[in-house]
């Protein structure tokens, strides 16, 4: 049952993501972290969509978006530790990793830079011969970016197989998204580049499913590129230490009422699935995570004597 | 005079060139109502006004460009870039734009920006987030470049690059901020730029270093001390103008060159430093010797980033071997 | 009667633009010159509007809007000419020259990247209580830059008092508008930006000076930017020595039937205006421009011992 | 073996390239149809198809990272930034994308780009279409960068270029691109990237330079013959990988060392050399000179322009000097 399936999947980001809180506040993991709790539904309504051979490019706040392309949680938890055996031996961090080896082509740190990459993964599409459809993930802030702007117009002139998903979480960093934009219904967009344009819940799993279904259709049928607005919120900080003065009374309240996890456990409850299931669901998520978190503790620190390979080829 | 930490200090030249130049502006991403990702410009908003204290969308290049236009209509704004390392996304708007307006215009249309940066690895900082780009902006005639390391140089390289008629980049350090504090002196005349300190004399050894590597430059100079080699350690505040004549002058005394910055080793300043030593014709006992960071990437685990940023002991013996030849 | 002194301003330009033409022939001018011969009414339309302590950002395709804008014919030809006398003494160059006090804020060589620039004129009309605008105008092909993105959009965020003008003449240095974007209709693009936009005849000096009127008009009311979309073509190569080898058949033949200059005159003739007057207004102006070259020619050239003034201040 | 001019030979390796690796794909503003500003890649486009030979609209990070996001995925594309300059719109994706990707990936997602840029001044150019910013480039770790001044180094750099798998950052020169024809061996087994030329041998003054400007310092040398004066002259055609070995040998040798380019002095790529060699600890005889583009913007009239980039006089006078101590 997909929607089962779905809550299993968003929990296990939640509780990712919690660990890894847990982990930044006992000091083990170091330096910049961005949760995206709040925002399971897009990865999870994503990544479903996607073959193994598509290309999916995240930023900094890509847990969620790893675990959903099937990047071990062990693996992520090492690379933030500070471990050999992170997934990229701790070079990425929790901010700028990548795993090709599972379709996840990487975090980006900087805003935006990732969506002319994903249009190049497209473009090798063209006389590949794979079929490779490229899916570039950014936030709302992102769409301010030059960068961004090249990509959508790139796409949308050569007609190339990507999908752009905005995550509209209504906040760049600390600042309201419809203080910097003149239209903030950024889906809109679409059409300054000849593309598809949406916007949709991005806190139910289905709903995001069902526009990227259509967009991956659209990409795969070679008629061209769309942009998805995902509706979303997070429900944390921006990055741990965030002391999200920016809320405005009530605003979190307000968004806890249409958060997926919450959301989704009352749809399925009321179709009937019992109680005790859908908390084995959570917890089952949970002891997953938990022991990936620990076995990626127990393992060792990167090799310091190894910090200067792999500069150039 | 107040006590105050680099953040405060930063503020402190802010709130002062914004209540006494009502041409200043100061803008960035986050730095208006939430008073930027560092605090460095808490409060304000508040007391100067939404038009002229702002956040701006994600957008480098129109940050920069609009910092040239409205500098080119007789404003003093000072932008921040939130990483130097994001600068590369609008480079064009400093290098083909700001550093050309005095030289094309003869002087007519200067474009007098300052803009605030930081940069440099900080534990746990990705590749995007570590560099130490001011080899970039060295290379660019017509931009001045200030790289303050203390609460008191954090005040006066910002009240002197509003004052001064070219587009300046001050190249401030995330690890700084929350530093200890210290006593400022809020003066109100600012110092005419290029200037340096000389944090300890000494015959044996001439240390030259810049930004935040320079608390560690100087600590390893205290251990030196104590095996008796004494450093004459030169702190380059503002990197253009450079005062070369300190550097050449102390080289020539001590016979021993040494410069130490943050930035990847090849290209990087110290390059230069070491270039003008050598063109003035100064004789030097031993070669001279570069420390820094190798030309690596900035990988995010600290075990492996605290190896490749010198640190005090990396310095400390690499000084040491300079002079003894071990 | 403005449509005469229309007649005039235009002839101007493309005398100019052709005396240009003849001394880069000659060796005169060195170095890469991009002329507006075919899209002069963009620059008479408009400037007619802009109040002296107006500011206006072009790009390398500049002479006539520096024209227009007040700049003396001979300064811009001692420039272009390295003369000591040229408006910035030679160092500028046909595709880099600015005058501030005539209200010309500079060509660019680098496409787009005046539009930013433009935005902090506007930004700084905020605070000085000057009432100023900014006009910066751009071809078709810097729509596709970045930096022009984040300055429509910061524009449109800030309801700046900004007219961004796109001279639309089909091509992009040597390749077609249509091929590099999703949809041809550049002006459409403005509401990704809130802000107003319109497609209008290029080729009109009256339908330009509407459009803009009323573009000035929102902007100084404060009710924010406008992004102008002038169709038009230019009749010559893209810079001075390019082959035109993209030409379809009859493109030229074509154009050259709804030039702005042939146009004008033929209108007024229609409306009573004698020949012989109208050959007067174009002798006259082939006849100012003439002498102004002949004085730039005659000035002596830059010195080169103050190549190196002015670096800092 | 034909005799081609520069860009002939350029554009013999492009199609050597597109012919020989289905991977290859050469793309930029005016590339395709038109075949490029300069001719450079006329007629790939009709032989070997629109999606591997295209133009694109005038978006340079379009350009640098779809390149990027092309190689992630295994092709090998060859990209143009028109002048140099313009990459400064768009240098994080040179800087913090392609860079990064081998480092971070432990060398699982490497981004083995070619880059093709021209660069320099050219009679009228204006300051925005006249600089020379290799030493960008050579402070970017994980970056190579080489600097054809010939037809047979334009073939062999690039056709090095496009097998390395490193993102590769080749710089031509527009002067170059018309220049007399020579014979040009069209291998097709890639040299191994690293090389440099001696143009002369000689005893007296080392003389390091690259790009353009090797051929007024060869030039300036042969002059200098005349007068007796016996040169050693290296052209470092790759500047990384650099064989520094080579310039040290050199320097050790004949005591004196001078580096030429048209780069602005302060930053340059030149200070570099010069640190490398006294940091080898060489013994020069009289203080070693830089010869470049002083700290200034370039201007448009070519009275102005002429009088600062080094030409061959000015390179052969302080040559002489060098030598001859006057
Ligand atoms: C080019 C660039 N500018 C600024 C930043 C700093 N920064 C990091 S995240 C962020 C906000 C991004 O907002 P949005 O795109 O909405 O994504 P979200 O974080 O909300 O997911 C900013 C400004 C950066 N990393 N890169
Ligand atoms: C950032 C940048 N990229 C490329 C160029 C080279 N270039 C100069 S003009 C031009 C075409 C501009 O086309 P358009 O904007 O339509 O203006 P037009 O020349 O047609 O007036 C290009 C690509 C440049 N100057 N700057
Ligand atoms: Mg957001
Ligand atoms: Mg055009």
């Amino acid at each position: 049952m997909t929607q089962l399936s779905d809550l299993y999947a968003m929990w296990r980001i939640r509780a990712f993501e919690e660990k890894t809180r847990e982990l930044w506040l006992a000091k083990h993991i170091i330096g910049s972290v961005h949760l995206c709790i709040g925002q399971e539904a897009g990865p999870v309504g994503t990544c479903t969509e996607l073959a193994p051979h598509d290309a999916l490019f995240a930023t900094y706040r890509g847990h969620g978006w790893a675990l959903a392309r099937g990047v071990p949680a062990q693996a992520i938890f090492a690379e933030m530790l500070g471990r050999a055996s992170g997934v990229n031996g701790g070079r990425g961090g929790s901010a700028y990793f990548t795993a090709p080896e599972y379709g996840f082509n990487g975090e980006n740190s900087i805003v935006g830079a990732a969506a002319p990459i994903a249009v190049g993964a497209a473009l090798a599409s063209r006389i590949d011969g794979s079929g490779r459809i490229a899916v570039t993930v950014f936030g709302d802030g992102a769409l301010n970016q030059g960068a961004v702007h090249e990509a959508l117009n790139m796409a949308g002139a050569f007609r190339l197989p990507v999908v752009f998903i905005c995550e509209n979480n209504g906040y760049s960093e600390l600042t309201p998204i419809a203080d910097m934009v003149g239209d903030p219904q950024l889906w809109r967009r679409a059409a300054a580049y000849g593309i598809a344009g949406h916007r949709v819940d991005g806190n139910d799993p289905q709903t995001v499913r069902a526009a990227v279904a259509e967009a991956a259709d659209r990409a795969r049928g070679g008629t061209g590129a769309t942009l998805l607005e995902l509706m979303t919120q997070r429900l944390v900080g921006h990055y741990l230490g965030d002391a999200e003065q920016y809320r405005k009374p009530g605003e979190l309240d307000e968004a806890l009422r249409h958060e997926p996890l919450a959301r989704l456990r009352a749809a399925l409850a009321t179709t009937g699935v019992a109680e005790s299931e859908l908390d084995e669901v959570k917890a089952q998520a949970y002891a997953e995570i938990a022991e990936a978190a620990q076995k990626a503790l127990a393992a060792p620190h990167a090799d310091a004597a190894t910090a200067l390979e792999h500069i150039y080829a | 005079m107040p006590e105050l930490n680099y953040r405060e200090a930063v503020n402190a030249a802010l709130a002062h060139l914004l209540a006494t130049d009502p041409t200043v502006m100061v803008y960035g991403e986050d730095v208006g109502e939430p008073g930027g990702v560092f605090g460095v410009t808490r409060g304000l908003r508040k007391t100067y006004g939404a038009a002229r204290v702002f956040d701006t969308p994600i957008s480098e290049s129109a940050i920069l460009g609009s910092a040239i236009g409205a500098a080119l209509m007789g404003c003093r704004p000072i932008v921040e870039i939130m990483w130097a390392d994001f600068s590369l996304v609008a480079l064009d708007q400093i290098v083909n734009q700001a550093a050309n307006a005095r030289y094309v215009s003869q002087g007519r249309a200067p474009a007098p920006i300052v803009v605030r940066m930081q940069q440099g690895n900080a534990p746990g900082a990705c590749a995007q987030h570590s560099q130490c780009l001011e080899a970039f902006f060295l290379h660019t005639p017509g931009i001045r470049v200030v790289m303050p390391s203390s609460p008191q140089d954090a005040y006066d390289a910002l009240l002197t690059a509003s004052h001064v008629d070219d587009p300046v980049i001050v190249i401030e350090n995330r690890t700084l901020y929350a530093g200890e504090k210290a006593t400022v002196r809020l003066r109100t005349d600012p110092l005419p730029m290029g200037w340096h300190h000389r944090h300890r004399s000494g015959g044996d050894l001439t240390v030259v270093s810049w930004g935040a590597i320079t608390h560690r430059v100087v600590e390893a100079a205290q251990r030196l001390a104590g095996d008796g080699i004494e450093t004459d350690v030169l702190e380059m505040v503002w990197l253009n103008r450079l005062d070369t004549d300190a550097i050449v002058e102390s080289a020539a005394r001590t016979g021993r060159l040494a410069v130490v910055h943050e930035a990847n080793r090849t290209g990087g300043f110290g390059a230069e430093i070491v270039a003008r030593v050598a063109e003035a014709g100064v004789h030097l006992s031993v070669p001279p010797i570069r420390i820094a960071t190798p030309d690596v990437r900035m990988p995010a685990a600290p075990v492996l980033a605290t190896t490749l940023v010198p640190s005090v002991e990396v310095i400390a013996d690499r000084l040491y071997a300079a002079v003894k030849g071990t």
